[in-house]
């Protein structure tokens, strides 16, 4: 039993935390709400070349062959710094399932940054970033994980994209129209059910992390706020009640963080058809909506006036928690779906030496 | 106590109702918090103005309806049942204009309030400072006194001044005293043309992207003795009879919350014949349902006691802590029902959430009405 | 449109309030934990002879023929006290239910105070103070109000009461076991669906007004006890955390208040078949219990190990909350009922003038 | 990270599985909080500490097993699995033999742990006073030298002492110099014999009607010096230590709540079959699970941390906030569970509720707990 990153993890998380203070300041993603395509010249290439693109990518096809627990602070950081990429499919979803349907010939061009993913996972009622994607998946089914799995490569030309608004400037919805079958979009993958499952649940983690990172942004912006703002002659983090209200956020990230954790552990170690994993993703992400969720909450009342502009950074960040929070499923859905294994299901009611 | 309402006031819910049935403008106007709309909403302002409606409130003199305060909440009830647009007249009609009938002269009043009412001069506020916001005793704007050409000198700062950039006026509380003891005394409240010289304007995106907030910038402003309101030294005290309506009744009446549930209402009903709302949307719903439900009656048996002559006092901080945290509430479990369509529903449900979310904040941070709440109503020791 | 009570409304509250700070003080309630049948000995006589009785008996019958308005003071300082008198079933639910089914010879003995009723109402398992009431009734359904309605006249002879611990002392809980259906429990009353229907809604009413004395009580002690209680050198209600608890349980009793008083007046004033009664009454009871319970946990946190101790009287009124706001239908489950009549049935959308 | 059991592990939870599933009483105890149920409690600890699993992590020499933090979670999580009994040594086992290990001589070691662990002396703390609950540096109890007879002269009283009625020994803060400057110095920890001349013990009821408190009443008791546990005036600094084992990992260790999640989780089973649980309970219930879940993961992160000898610090007090409003919720879904019999079930979850009900107060408030995670863990100022 050991509980913690290894110093290699944490390593790789902070470069690439490093690269995206740099090239993923507040002024550029302000930057990418104005832009084409809602995204930062350049910066896919760079995160490619440090090799986060092909982080989940076999060695044999130019990726590094790492596991999603090794992915877990890389996308951390991604999320802190807003990044307005299309990392969780393209890292995280893609390569396992393209290489799981035999489709290698995607693997290279991925790790090497030439081919970004946007994929439309479950209940998801759009693509984001489509415009600028090179490849299109459906995964999943929508709102009912009981029905038949499916993964779709999608094929535009069989595919109407219109766009749609979004709160949160950086991200380019399209909804796509098409025939009445999720088949009628493209070529049907040929991947096993539980190979679906994971894929599905990896985008979980994946997009558990972004949501502990973005978090994690409110809140450091929150502190630095609080001990800087001045009224009634003091900073007003000495008040009681904007002392608490820290408190609470840092509460809910601190409980969120090792749930998310668990659940990368699980789906890197565990068997790729063990029904734990899938309880452990939806945990991770039930807990890391309600974290950034109450991070925002507190950020914006903790900042008052002050957040509640444009012209402040903060609205960047919590725009997409807003987003975030409630795509591919929110805490409120994850929990039914945990309740099913547990209150009826066989999930294992207490911990076991084989059940972390 | 009785709650079925009179026929004299049924009668006025039923005129209000044709008249706004028959004039509210069919499709949504833009936004006013941009310039654009800002224009639309003027317009439809006037037209309220010059059939008597858009300030029922006011004496007849001036343009209203002598209407009580039950009277009132029964036409804000029908104006957000049919969809009557944004008020954005609101800081003049609702905020300043109590005051100047309490503290205007006649003069004063007889200048500012019919182009008020009708919307030919729009007002902002002018109390926040960039180190002046819940700690609003901190305003450093000061206004020195001319006595050559009668009137003062003001310099200094306001922002967060809502839809400052397309008003033709400020209402602001100034420092006139350096001098005093106690940071509330020593200020003034002012009537300031925004067209003056010295004044700059900036505008800046609110968290909706609309232009709604100001900077105003003041270097050198002279305003005469008459657009002083109430007492010089003394516009902390001028200046609270505005924040009490504005925390109590008038700036959130219980109408606006009822229509938003019935939308709310209307959206679960949508989702649950389309299977796609839990037990849990339906808990939340029915939740914010109630809650303005109980807003209503909350009003209501204050309307009473304002009727009888007393006074709402600190307990306008309840008020305020109410509606504010309920319309947070009832956005979320829209958006909660909505799910992952919330996101791009950013002209009703995402906008109103935005808009929802400065509710906790404006008018005095939550926070503050707490203190006010425990300290004043309940007796805890300041400290 | 008028929403205050009169002079003479608050002046019988006021009276009701008085004897019963005299007369069922603490210690009183106290004595009632360990005495035989959990009641004040000569309190229910008292407060007979002030009418509280039979203040909704009709005169003929020797009562004040006042309404469920005009009781819903008297209700309140019941439940500031705590009064451990069977005050619902005997003053609201039981005179109008039994003069509709035409059972008048209750009538005298109730307003006289020499007849008590415990009711088994709604989904109650069981009798509070069976023993020394006088009359046992049920009234109501189990858990579903669309089913057909039924109040019953208990015979003690067709049923066992096997007494029951509760967790408040002075509650003497009996659970009956008779035959099968609930007309084996004794005699079936003759009275309309609406009748029974408006009798729960008294009692729910009534219990609602007990609720927020009990919340007011708990609320005054707090307050008094944080005023007094120095910590750090100064009262502890100078902290703005206790300062804000207190805040926030005045805000849940302040707007539960007059959600109360409406389901009151539509009681007293609207047709005894008008749908919106019962809506009326479920609102009351939700805000109510959700307002006690706020009181109550904010009361404890702020007295902190102090309250924590039977010595201290705040576990009196504390404990009563736990059982009222669970009895006849808890919050959530009032809510549902609102839901469906707001949801899915026809109560109106929007205020009219017709309708409170 | 690796979340699977090492073989050892895995091994020693099998023990201990073993050991506990054939000697746990199958019948429960009486509350361990009233005076017979106290002396049945000590019993079942003398069968554990005779066969080695009362103290799994103290050293072999003192009757332990020289268990890491990680074993100890091991057995936590088996003990209360089977349902083991209340440990009603638990303020000296877990607050006071900690600070032995750190503080005590090898004297006071050898001469208090092993009838501590046995349940032969027991303890209670005494450190909260009538004026000194959260403000724990105003104690105001003294101890004076007394050179003669080596040792020192207790006065003051001690209050709200966890089951103090039935305990032999206190191990107690008190003032021994009264001229510090600042109150958390001056202060010194002492080992006091409850059957010394000049201890008047009261016990009192908590919330639940157990006598499980005591008001402990100190008038000229003598102590030896070989009674003070580290040095004089440094008590504080000496007790600091217990009060990071209280909040932190072990006063309450996941099992204990994992254990009443899947109680919960049972109770839900069997209300939903009935057709008595709604949706909303089921949401309440599996909330109450996965957090008790969520608390398991960071106690295995924490002591991961304090394995790699990291020290857990300012945030035991997230920790403390977490598991006490977790058990608060978690006892509130039962309660909501079980509807109108909830009143009725004294013995199982409304004497849980009650007891959950302490956990947000006691080990210091979590109003202190949130001050000392912002001031300390987030760094915001004093004031």
């Amino acid at each position: 039993m050991r509980f913690a990153f290894t110093d290699e993890q944490v390593e790789l998380g902070a470069a690439v935390g490093d690269l995206l203070a740099n090239r993923c300041p507040p002024e550029a993603l302000r930057a990418a709400w104005s832009s084409d395509d809602g995204r930062i010249p350049g910066l896919w290439s760079s995160l490619a070349a440090m090799g986060l693109a092909g982080l989940c990518v076999p060695e044999v096809h130019g990726g590094l062959g790492m596991s999603v627990l090794d992915a877990a602070l890389p996308m951390v950081a991604c999320g802190y710094a807003g990044v307005p990429e299309p990392v969780v499919p393209t890292v995280l979803i893609a390569p396992g399932l393209l290489a799981a349907a035999g489709r290698h010939e995607h693997l290279s061009p991925i790790a090497a940054g030439d081919t970004t993913v946007s994929a439309a996972v479950l209940d998801d009622p759009w693509f984001v970033g489509a415009d600028a994607a090179d490849l299109l998946m459906l995964v999943g089914h929508r709102r009912d994980r009981e029905m038949a799995r499916l993964a779709v490569l999608v094929d535009r030309d069989r595919v109407d994209l219109e766009p749609v608004p979004s709160v949160d400037g950086a991200r380019r919805l399209t909804r796509g129209v098409a025939g009445r079958g999720l088949g009628d979009w493209g070529e049907v993958l040929d991947a096993p059910d539980h190979e679906i499952d994971r894929a599905l649940d990896r985008g979980l983690v994946g997009m558990s992390c972004l949501l502990l990172g973005l978090a994690e942004r409110m809140l450091d912006l929150t502190v630095a706020h609080v001990q800087d703002r001045q009224q009634f002659g003091v900073p007003i983090g000495s008040f009681q009640a904007i002392k608490h209200h820290c408190a609470d956020a840092l509460l809910a990230l601190d409980v969120a963080r090792p749930v998310v954790w668990r659940a990368a552990w699980s789906l890197s170690n565990l068997p790729a058809d063990d029904p734990a994993v899938a309880v452990h993703a939806s945990m991770a992400k039930a807990y890391a909506s309600d974290a950034a969720a109450e991070c925002a909450a507190q950020a914006l009342q903790c900042h008052a006036g002050i957040g509640y502009s444009t012209e402040y950074d903060l609205h960047l960040y919590m725009k997409r928690v807003w987003t975030l929070q409630r795509a591919w499923g929110d805490a409120a859905w994850h929990r039914r779906l945990v309740a099913s294994a547990v209150i009826e299901g066989d999930y294992p009611d207490h911990p076991a030496p084989e059940h972390p | 106590m009785d709650l079925i309402e009179s026929p004299d006031d049924a009668g006025f819910r039923r005129q209000a109702r044709a008249w706004l049935e028959e004039n509210v403008p069919k499709l949504p106007l833009p936004s006013g918090d941009t310039r654009q709309g800002f224009v639309a909403h003027i317009e439809w302002e006037r037209t309220m103005y010059d059939a008597g409606w858009a300030v029922v409130s006011w004496p007849p003199e001036f343009g209203g309806r002598g209407a009580t305060t039950s009277r009132w909440l029964i036409f804000e009830e029908e104006y957000y049942r049919v969809g009557g647009p944004q008020r954005v007249t609101q800081n003049g009609i609702f905020l300043l204009a109590p005051t100047l009938f309490e503290f205007g002269t006649a003069e004063q009043q007889q200048r500012f309030l019919p182009p008020m009412g009708r919307g030919d001069e729009t007002w902002c506020q002018g109390w926040s400072e960039p180190n002046a916001g819940s700690d609003l005793a901190a305003i450093a704007t000061t206004a020195v006194a001319d006595q050559d050409r009668g009137g003062w000198v003001v310099n200094g700062q306001k922002t967060w001044t809502t839809r400052g950039a397309f008003c033709d006026w400020m209402f602001a509380l100034v420092r006139t005293d350096t001098t005093v003891d106690r940071p509330h005394q020593g200020m003034t409240y002012l009537l300031i043309p925004l067209t003056s010289d010295g004044v700059t304007v900036r505008g800046f995106e609110r968290l909706d992207g609309d232009e709604g907030f100001a900077e105003v910038f003041l270097e050198d402003v002279f305003v005469p003795d008459d657009q002083v309101l109430g007492e010089v030294n003394r516009g902390w005290y001028v200046a609270m009879a505005t924040t009490t309506s504005e925390r109590g009744l008038t700036l959130r009446s219980p109408g606006r919350f009822s229509a938003s549930a019935r939308d709310l209402v209307v959206l679960c009903r949508e989702r649950l014949a389309e299977g796609r709302a839990t037990d849990q949307d339906r808990d939340a719903v029915i939740r914010a349902w109630m809650d303005a439900e109980a807003y209503r009656l909350y009003v209501q048996q204050t309307a009473t006691k304002m009727a009888d002559g007393g006074d709402i006092g600190a307990e306008s901080s309840l008020n305020k802590i109410w509606w504010s945290e309920m319309d947070v509430r009832l956005h979320r479990a829209a958006l909660d029902l909505l799910g992952p369509e919330a996101e791009a529903d950013v002209d009703r449900w995402m906008k109103g959430y935005q808009f929802a979310l400065a509710g906790p904040i404006y008018a005095g941070t939550n926070e503050i009405q707490r203190n006010v709440v425990a300290e004043r109503v309940l007796g805890l020791p300041r400290r």
